[in-house]
């Protein structure tokens, strides 16, 4: 199934698990949201459990945070990642701190989905990848799907969660891989072994990260999009990299990137958002408090450049297989 | 108090969705010329009842009635028909060209081109407007280079932003218009704070801001009113509201209150309702919100009734929401037809100059495309150099931008 | 419109400063008794002006009078006038207590007691307020510990909170006191989800969100509006107008409209004003309100006047701001002196009793405060563990966490 | 001079010479801020240049960027800065991007001012430091003095910039240095040379570090409250630390790093706010990216801890000298 499907279904399953499921945002109601992630779910489960929200990301977000501390546990769509800056006072100075200031007198579960990522030729308020402005906050938990099993997986994790989590989906990846060939005819998640979903409740925990290809040479760090990305880069650079697919941001699986740079004593970090202060900051940091003696040469950074997203140079912005090859030869030959 | 009954959540729902008849019989439509004019000065308490109603002007049988009905000349009307047919037409063939690839994105104004046209003849050169993506009548209104927003629109070698921004969200200062945000809402305070600006350097500029039914709920709406309120700011902020925001019907944004105008109620700024679809209705009232913004009066809250007749954008199909028959059974009709009604019905037009109006306004929009798409079209091949991407984002370049500029091999 | 004179920002003043002399003749102030008591289904338009009157039901001589005088017995009445003298006396024990260095912060009530005292009250067991700094009557109504407050206030080894927050933003789930936060206006909009909830879950308990004058400007203000006035929400929201948002007077955020109140008539929202210094008053319209919301007619808007006659917190100094005599001006007087005179005027209570309550409430606060100082005050040894940082972040703390705990050596 | 008389002549100079420049926020006018900043500027200037504005964060910013765009200067006090959240949509979707989207037909010069850090037992709402989430903002620029002399200059230099400048004051520095040591006596400006303030206009530029102290063995690099962190702790622990005042993080002087940590080869890194994806994690990317082969140890990060600032634990929270020597101990032994 499309990583859509497998979020619907996260969705079904944990309506139909848990009555205290309420799911609502912007469009998500009679529509199912403009990526149709919601889709079904007010029909199935009536207009008090499913309901178009105003736009107010704030107040959705404030909303949420009300009916977590009352005992439900929703799930708020924000149309896309760019529209979330309005909600981030809410994010931030409220759902992250409930449980520390009051002492788990009260909490705040709940999960905030937004769609994540460019190559859509969305333009500047339809890519950006806001993790790092997430990842800082200590409180939330960011996590990001980067294939329908994962989807499922974490999504449901993410609702069971006692805590927020920012929930991050690579819109490009909705209805399939995408390695950044964009002149090549897109694929879909049928012909993926990603794409086959299994049936029920099983989750995929939280703070785990994926070994995506195991490889000797160097380790990739990716997220989102930007696996498919390496996958590509690696293939057609032929570099005997390991891909790891990060999937939590935070907390971060330290012990599978220190594992893995220990082993190839090399690595690059791929992610779409700007580079300065973003989350590959972090990586880069850890790696290096981490693996210093291990590492053979200097961690290597493919980011997004440090301005908007742009429309018509949207291929130019994006980290596409090009760049990150180029990356992994350059830290081969360091 | 004894024990009650359960609670429970009460969403408002749409009159009709997809297989329902419409029906607008609900909706109240005091007839043309119903609606007195009060004077510029007014205290907006005094005019509470103009939020819970509509000014309108063209009366069915076309002709005009009532205070509203103010000075246009046959030019200046049959100009204001060239400005929305020619809106329509340039709508028409861009969303063409969007299917045909040519695009990534477009919005039109199908329903509600009188409003941003004839709002644009209201203001003076020098005021600024906040628009939206559902206001190009302003540029075009005020001869902004149909090419210009073409170029933009196909992002190529010619568009003045350099293919950075999306299509549609044009800016154009000297044709007082503001880059328009991607983000609903932002820009209604920004107006306020302009106009606050020109009246802290004691100019007689003033500022609109323009948002949609559906953003009213964002909270920068909330700081608008509070920051034009407590300022007595020279702005107009219009409210338009075409009944839909993509799939979700006003009531969702409007909730227990009749209308969205009633919201400058608790701000004690004067608000008016008017027929967004009455060409004169909607000059008149900008015009008296404008000589009220420049004598110092303060801000004018306008909610403009109007209906979202297309899609909401190439990215939406409203059959998936909301009744086909809907836009068919829209009370206020359509403004071109209105406007050209009246036209007619005072002798200043006819069919055969209509229909002739109606070619040139596309001939116009068809050439002007053809020169567009000679200089290019989106991922056409001349687009705008990947250098433009690192430009702009400050004045001058900082080090780390022309590392990565380089890095990037540009 | 002919060229226009330049236009000037009006920025609101009030009406007094440092040195002049208060004068509060332009508010109006409706006699007890004169405003009527509407049925709790009432359409909000048909009270669209007790938006801009003021319930009151003390009179002068310390009678009650009308609708609103309602059928709180002596006891009830006693019992009030217990909690505010206690709220009174903590507040002068904490002050000081600051003064004195044994913490950091402190804000008072000083002549606000009513306002959370009598709300209180017309709450129920499972209902949950989303208070302010400025409403501790909430907790000390409904019994909540003085002691535990008074840990916290001091961040000893038996703060509830673990020293983890501010003294007095304190959070008692089981006491319907939702957790406060520090930053201004983000609970309103919460409360009104709290209250969404229980009508999703089919329960019959409602919300209390609170807010003061200056931060009704914040946005999250708009977005409970919307919310509350959208799904119909079960939700009681409270603004308390005392007058003052530190330096601040309240014309700044009201703007050009009469009163707080009046916001609700932008979203059909059942608006209120009561006299926050009337103890009888507030107590009924408060449960006015929740019988409203109970019965799901869903949200009220009621501002409560009154005034802040202390500091703004133990970090301010009003002499700078505003003259030393506004208080004693005041027009409402002080919510303890006037239900106190009621009690005598029904033959209830008299002075001697008073004393003796003063004294009694001054014994319980002193005596409490004895064994908080007994645990320990701020930086004064017995604080809590530098582990009760790490904890709580997560209900589960994650690796990294854990790793910087053992880097921190605890 | 004290800072917060350096910041008011600031404004004043500003003011005086440029009648575009109006300042507003929270009781900014009457009373001149609740900590003095802005005192006396509306009584010399007039109620429309200098105001009081409602409480309404994203509301002043967003007036803000609407005068800027009109051609006034505006310069806007947020009380704390924990409290600029709710303005963070208006400043990165608008105030950043602005210039860019609009390909300089509109601009955004204009300066957010707000005091930020702890040290004086705030609590978590008046004690963050959040420069990270706008480090991360192309389009933005972030300053922060650490004395009265760079405070006058850099808010200067920010009024004259063309563009949107985060300016933050590190508020336990208004009226004195501070190392830490919270047990001694405070100390103020008027026995520091940097409290000696030039009159006039002159400017400190944006992006331009300053060394704080020359040293041969250790690089720290620090900003705001911290550098007097590191002064103590290179006192204490008697290790030859070259200390680096950064004064502005975006853009950052990369010169004054590399140059410094070439010929040092040991890196500490320390800030106030917490850890993960901090500005600290930049600062190590950096490091890592230019002096990789000149690094003889691990990049140390000393830094909040990840959890909301706490009231009663300020003094285990807040990274003092003990901390710091600690690293630059660790950092030479390693
Ligand atoms: C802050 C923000 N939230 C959500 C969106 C996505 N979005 C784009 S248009 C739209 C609907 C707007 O409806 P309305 O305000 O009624 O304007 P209309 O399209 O009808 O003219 C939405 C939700 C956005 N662009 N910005
Ligand atoms: C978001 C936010 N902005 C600013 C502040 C700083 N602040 C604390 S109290 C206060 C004044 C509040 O006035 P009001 O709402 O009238 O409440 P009152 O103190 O009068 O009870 C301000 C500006 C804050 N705490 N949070
Ligand atoms: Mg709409
Ligand atoms: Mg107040």
């Amino acid at each position: 199934m499309t990583m859509v499907e497998a979020i619907r279904e996260a969705h079904d399953v944990a309506m139909g698990a848990d009555e205290r499921v309420v799911v609502f945002g912007e469009d998500v109601g009679f529509f199912g949201g403009v990526f149709r992630c919601t889709a079904g779910l007010q029909a199935k489960y009536g207009t008090s459990r499913c309901f178009d929200a105003p736009i107010n990301e704030s107040g959705i977000v404030g909303a949420a945070i009300g009916m977590a501390a009352y005992g439900l546990r929703p799930v708020v769509e924000i149309q896309f990642a760019d529209y979330v800056y309005p909600a981030y006072d809410q994010i931030v100075s409220e759902a992250a701190r409930i449980r520390h200031r009051s002492n788990s007198d009260f909490t705040c579960p709940m999960v905030i989905r937004m769609p994540t990522g460019g190559g859509i030729f969305g333009g500047q308020t339809h890519s950006q990848s806001p993790e790092a402005v997430f990842t800082h906050v200590s409180g939330l938990k960011v996590a990001i799907p980067s294939n329908p099993q994962d989807a499922k997986g974490l999504l449901l994790a993410a609702i069971e969660d006692p805590d927020p989590v920012i929930f991050l989906e690579p819109k490009r990846l909705y209805n399939g891989p995408f390695d950044g060939h964009h002149d090549r005819p897109v694929t879909s998640w049928k012909s993926h072994p990603l794409g086959d979903v299994p049936d029920g409740g099983d989750i995929v925990p939280l703070g785990k990260a994926g070994i995506r290809r195991e490889g000797k040479d160097v380790t990739v760090l990716a997220y989102g999009t930007m696996v498919y990305v390496a996958e590509a880069a690696q293939a057609e650079s032929g570099i005997d990299a390991e891909i790891i697919d990060l999937r939590t941001l935070l907390p971060i699986d330290i012990d599978a990137i220190t594992a893995s740079v220990e082993k190839t004593g090399r690595c690059v970090i791929v992610h779409e958002a700007t580079r300065t202060c973003g989350y590959g900051a972090e990586l880069m940091a850890l790696v290096q408090e981490h693996c210093f003696y291990n590492l053979e040469a200097p961690v290597l950074r493919v980011t997004g450049w440090d301005t908007p997203y742009p429309h018509a140079q949207e291929w130019e912005y994006f980290p596409g297989p090009a760049r990150v090859s180029e990356a992994l030869k350059k830290v081969m030959e360091a | 108090m004894t024990d009650t009954p359960p609670l429970s959540l009460k969403v408002p729902e749409p009159q009709c969705r997809p297989g329902d008849t419409p029906d607008f019989s609900e909706m109240e439509i005091p007839r043309a010329g119903a609606v007195g004019r009060p004077t510029v000065d007014v205290d907006p308490d005094e005019i509470r009842d103009m939020a819970f109603s509509i000014v309108r002007v063209l009366a069915k049988d076309g002709s005009a009635k009532g205070e509203w009905a103010d000075a246009l000349g046959g030019d200046e009307l049959r100009l204001g028909l060239r400005h929305m047919l020619t809106l329509r037409a340039f709508d028409a063939r861009m969303l063409n060209a969007q299917r045909q690839g040519k695009t990534s994105f477009y919005a039109q104004h199908l329903g509600e081109e009188a409003i941003s046209c004839a709002f644009a003849r209201a203001l003076r050169d020098g005021d600024m407007n906040f628009p939206t993506y559902r206001q190009a009548g302003l540029l075009i209104a005020r001869d902004y280079p149909l090419l210009t927003m073409m170029n933009q629109i196909y992002s190529n070698a010619e568009d003045p932003l350099c293919g950075r921004q999306l299509p549609i969200l044009y800016s154009a200062k000297d044709h007082g218009f503001f880059s328009i945000s991607g983000n609903l809402g932002t820009q209604f305070i920004q107006a306020v704070g302009w106009a606050m600006a020109s009246a802290i350097s004691g100019d007689t500029k003033i500022a609109a801001g323009w948002i949609g039914d559906g953003s009213t709920a964002e909270n920068d709406f909330h700081a608008a009113m509070v920051f034009a309120s407590t300022y007595k700011a020279p702005v107009i902020l219009n409210i338009v509201n075409n009944q839909w925001a993509i799939s979700t019907f006003q009531g969702i944004a409007r909730g227990g209150v009749g209308t969205f105008a009633a919201r400058g109620h608790g701000f004690g700024i004067a608000s008016i309702r008017v027929d967004g679809n009455d060409y004169l209705a909607v000059h008149a009232v900008a015009s008296w919100a404008a000589e009220r913004a420049r004598l110092g009066h303060g801000p004018t809250l306008i909610e403009h009734v109007t209906y979202r007749a297309g899609g909401h954008s190439t990215s939406d199909d409203p059959s998936a929401y909301r009744s086909q028959n809907e836009s068919a059974a829209w009370p206020l009709g359509d403004p071109i037809d209105r406007l050209k009604r009246h036209l007619i019905a005072i002798g200043e037009w006819s069919e055969e100059r209509h229909a002739q109006a109606e070619a040139e306004a596309l001939d116009v929009v068809t050439s002007t495309q053809k020169k567009a798409e000679a200089v290019g079209t989106l991922g056409g091949g001349n687009g705008p150099s990947p250098r433009d991407m690192f430009e702009g984002v400050y004045e001058t370049m900082p080090p780390h931008l022309i590392r990565q500029r380089q890095e990037a091999g540009y």
